[in-house]
């Protein structure tokens, strides 16, 4: 009988319950938080929900999903070596739990994000940017968002690595900020994902006010031509084209552009309907579901329940303001510079959170003058948002990786 | 024999421990059932007028189809589709409507660029 | 022409036939034996077609599709690390078969298993139970059938990781078996995964007879009340809640409770259905198919054909049995409490097994009184049963993992 | 205050960079673009004998359904799945047709057999 | 400022332009020429366009995607072990890039052309071969191809390892190749994999000629009688009894055979559609991706660019051309030995490449006599050719592997 | 030299194992089909009454729909397909059926259940 005591003793001293912590209590509370827009609000729900809720299940203390610290202390040389470094893992916590499984096999060796840009890829069409080649520029200018909310972040005090990471988030695009970061800074993996997404769904509320603090009324109304026709040729050279410049240009960018251009070929060549619904579908879906657990399952008390959380957060909407400025900018300047063809605020689309800014966009357009169109023409930045985005992270990656 | 002695704990505590768990869990429930009753009420007392419409945009309206209607059409695409199971193969899936923007102006443009799924989700 | 015919001796000496033993031809009898009960029978094909098909292929001699014994003897200190047990294995024993990778890759560091879990998850609606929480009582009842399985395992002489291992076949869940399996007793996977999924199957020729034994006629006849209705809200709230209490009371079922009640969030958040889809369809057939093929890999002839495996199906049936009369004794025990009100055969439903259980006892109400249906508050045990069996085999991983 | 002037250094060089990426790939875009448009003359001056069928022959001709036909057939085949979506559920995927090519005889068969998909393209 | 110049400067030194070599460009246009095959001609679309642009990609130089060589110099008794070699790539080349993943990870192991062998099995209808068993000998003869081709490079000076690659190109079955090359002559494998798509797709182009020198016009106007209906029971048996047979007599064949009959086997059960399904289309379509990507990504100009590798493209039209003669010369034998009832055209299809070898006979038949309907018939040759060839595949490995 | 000799060897044993390999495989082929006969006619002696009726459960009756009709149909339906493409997208994913079992009555609840796919199989 002594010994059925010890063995109720025994599991219950192992019991969660008597060793959770406040953090894990906040952080539960956290991932609750993420649960709860992602289901009333919708916001960016295929990654939020899935982030929240793994957020909550790695907070229950001792449940072995998660074994594996997130940023650990490597012996000098293991760094770079994935394979040396899970053994090592292994012999100094145990065996993996499934999300180490899911963050180190498939999310630190970049095997998930470059999946999803080319299921991506087989999901976009580059049309209007095809179309009326320019307003790959407007993709460009918004880049600045990236840099300032970097350089603000510098002088707050980040290391260049996390403040380069922090900046990232201004490109809008969640995929590139998960890979940057876990190249550059993966101890805050959990937080620029989560700004990263969360803003890209928060984009409604934030460029109105900074896009009519930029643009006269007048401005907001100009009207512009319809876009010439794209031919089928033309589409299926687009993403050969883009993935040979940008590599030769920029070979950091390579990976995340190639991989989108791949994704793209596939959709546009028309011959491989097979390959490009698995990629926009069965791949996609299931390598979605990987990234947000593994994600998730970085949410961890210790690394994430910091000042340097909030300040990422707060410097999300420093970096999505400025990136949203940026391209309002650069409008108004194409606008001068066409004699008054080019509505400024198209620029703001070149925050990529496709196709959500081209909507702010056509949205405020309408609100001035309902027959005025300007989605097609938003989409150009638009999709260009998202190359001036990888672009710009490999230029992070070539001088900081 | 100390096997057996241990078998028979770990059936003590396995056996209370699953009891434990399922009890907490229904007592937990039935909390939440009561809590979800009383927000029900005070839904319905603050009246039509406020509160979570987004629950009810859920149970739309859909017209209603007399039965025997119902039944008419459900054997004729059963049949029609059993007929065809052997001849037809399907149709290649239709991913690229994408020109269609130029060709019908721009109004009809719209609704296919919200289409445009690259944030996977609604907006 | 030496040399020819020397080439030729040499390959008809490596020629499967010349290398069969008796205990392979055994196991390919066994193999088609799944196979044919599979096709004919309809029994659990899911599962024990691909499990009888690879059995057949791992047992025709040198065919390499198995390398690697399934239960090696390993180096100290080596049985925790799967990345040294690898290379350990491709040292001694040569490149790995493609069902070698499936085994130590896929199902031994519990990939499949806690996958299966989630699709499981995004399959099920745990209405019933939420509708009247009570039932869920009948599930844990259900249980006690893995532990009088367990000790009769012990009484025969099964060391405590092996009963452990079998009792927990009484939970009548594959991917439960199967995870307890892998983590306490490897070397009798083949044989306790087999009979879990063959006594799933012949759930409707086993319960019967267990519960006419246990109630009179009178019983069988109880009508029950229409359950309430369920909200969306308590449906979304439901996984959430039964994650955080589950996984504090006992983390060592947090792994399975987690990934169900993750699926299960899928499925009832509505707001990712493509992810639910996925976790249901694309994700969960992949993953089928390979747990099939590693469980099926791991019946070879020295390790599956011996006594034990024998008592391990008769074992199966104890568990079965045992767990169908704990249901159903509670079952009768609630009827008193509740003045009639509860028939007992909803308790036997407790064996999970969904929907089977569940079947058999509408099938019994039905015979006896064609107006009684019974089959959704059966449903409520059906589904806690799953709890259940995952709680059991916590608490059975924390006193002996 | 030096990782900050390592920062702008970054900075410099990546906004240069971008912009340089960008408007190169503009240029390339305005040239396909331009080389497109001579092609598509030089294809049309060689008349509709010659030329890129293939191109062509997507644009099939499709039978026009009045407006209001369309719309009441949409209505109907929406209302009808919202009905019947809660009772119908999928028919199982039908994937094998199989026996078909002896009972229909030879020349049916031909066509099943170029649905016969091990190289999994069209031929 | 002058650091950044300095950095201006660096960024510009590691330009992928400024390293482009003139090996690069003409990979780069090899890729290109296979994506303008695969889209312009329909040329095996599913895996040349993956082929081709992943070449194109990995030719832009720094780009990361690939880190590791193809057929590295490993230090002895290392080659055998995939893990060690993973480590020591990754010591010596740095971090694995997405391509090498793929490649050593799911293409080396085997376990990518196996799994399309499997999704191949479920795609695959044995009724015709079932029906008339003797055509079966016709898929045996086209392996002549094999061996005539794998001659010929040895006398062009090709290692004995090497020409087994070469050889199996005439078996036409892209997977076979793969599975081969990988195991004996890896750093052949884009010659002989882009070989081995390119003339699948040629073949009704090639077969036509060979066929007409070898037969008269009265042989090709042969017409043969119905084939006999195909039972069910059959047709589950057959899958079944050919893994035994053939993984009996040639173990080093059974991780194809096998594969494909268990594939075939959940086709033909009826019992597991969710499998078979998820055999041929989702787990199909991403593997597909996978095989193409990680093929195209082994071209690269240090081992592709050789003159080797025009006379693996040249000694493929020697394999297909024998492969055809030697099928169409059983043929005549056959249509001797039956007294005439034998069209030998049929023997021309045991060149799998299905379907389009049966195709190309029919098409041939209905020139010379619209009314004649062979298809069904070199159906059998053709689908007894897959099978031919993994025999084929198996004896080479058990005597070079 | 050698290494062509080699070669030849090889050669001589592979045609050799690849004829003799699937002259087995047919001659099993052929003693199946024998098999399959005689066990079909005894199936056939043994009467309408005994054997493998789920054979024969497959082939089911379909009402025959005349082949006009037919044609209207598919035609009708692909054409409407056709339009609609561009404007239509798939409806989502109907997964939840769910609440359907309080609301019908527990009559209808049971077909539902039995679609309960845990067992991922039919029972
Ligand atoms: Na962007
Ligand atoms: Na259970
Ligand atoms: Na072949």
């Amino acid at each position: 009988m002594a010994a059925l005591e010890q063995a109720i003793i025994d599991f219950f001293e192992h019991m969660g319950l008597l060793n959770l912590t406040v953090g894990n209590i906040v952080m539960i509370i956290v991932g609750l938080t993420l649960v709860y827009l992602a289901i009333r609000y919708g916001m960016e729900p295929l990654l939020l929900l899935p982030i929240g809720i793994s957020a909550v299940l790695v907070n229950l203390p001792l449940s072995h999903l998660v074994n594996w610290p997130v940023a650990p202390q490597l012996p000098p040389g293991m760094e770079e070596n994935i394979f040396a470094t899970m053994a090592y893992l292994n012999q100094q916590y145990g065996p993996p739990g499934l999300f180490d499984l899911i963050y180190y096999l498939l999310i630190k060796t970049e095997i998930v994000p470059l999946l999803i840009f080319f299921g991506l890829g087989a999901m976009t069409d580059f049309g209007p940017m095809i179309a009326d080649p320019k307003t790959a520029l407007l993709g460009a200018a918004a880049q600045i968002g990236v840099f300032i909310a970097m350089l603000t972040a510098i002088a707050l005090g980040f290391s260049l690595n996390e403040a380069a990471s922090i900046g990232i988030i201004g490109g809008a695009d969640g995929p590139t900020t998960i890979y940057l970061t876990t190249k550059l800074a993966p101890h805050i993996l959990g937080a620029t994902a989560v700004a990263a997404y969360s803003y890209m769904s928060l984009v409604p509320l934030i460029q109105p006010p900074v896009i009519k603090a930029l643009t006269s009324k007048e401005e907001r109304r100009i009207r512009m031509e319809q876009l010439r026709p794209v031919s089928k040729r033309e589409k299926i050279i687009f993403p050969i084209i883009s993935m040979i410049v940008i590599a030769l240009l920029v070979p950091t960018a390579a990976p995340l552009v190639g991989m989108l251009m791949i994704g793209n070929l596939f959709r546009e060549s028309g011959v491989v309907e097979r390959l490009s619904k698995a990629a926009q579908e069965e791949l996609m879906n299931i390598v979605t579901i990987f990234l947000g657990l593994g994600v998730g399952s970085t949410m961890r008390a210790d690394s994430f329940l910091t000042a340097q959380t909030l300040m990422i957060l707060g410097l999300g909407i420093v970096a999505f303001t400025s990136a949203t400025a940026g391209g309002v900018l650069l409008g108004k300047l194409m606008m001068k510079l066409s004699g008054g063809k080019i509505n400024p605020m198209i620029g703001a689309a070149g925050v990529s959170a496709v196709p959500m800014s081209a909507r702010v966009v056509q949205r405020m357009a309408s609100e001035e003058d309902p027959g005025n169109f300007l989605l097609m023409h938003a989409m150009g930045p638009n999709v260009a948002g998202v190359i001036g985005t990888a672009v710009a992270a490999g230029v992070l990656l070539s001088v900081l990786g | 024999m100390a096997e057996f002695m241990e078998g028979l704990n770990i059936t003590a505590l396995g056996v209370t421990v699953v009891f434990a768990v399922l009890t907490i869990l229904a007592l937990v429930l039935y909390f939440v059932g009561w809590l979800e009753r009383r927000l029900i009420e005070r839904e319905e007392t603050a009246a039509p007028v406020s509160a979570a419409p987004e629950v009810r945009e859920i149970k739309e309206e859909k017209p209603a189809i007399p039965p025997k209607d119902l039944a008419v059409i459900t054997a004729a695409i059963l049949a029609y589709t059993a007929e065809k199971a052997s001849q037809l193969r399907p149709l290649p899936f239709k991913r690229k409507v994408s020109d269609a923007w130029r060709l019908y102006g721009v109004q009809s443009s719209m609704e296919e660029v919200e289409d445009f799924n690259y944030e996977l989700g609604k907006w």
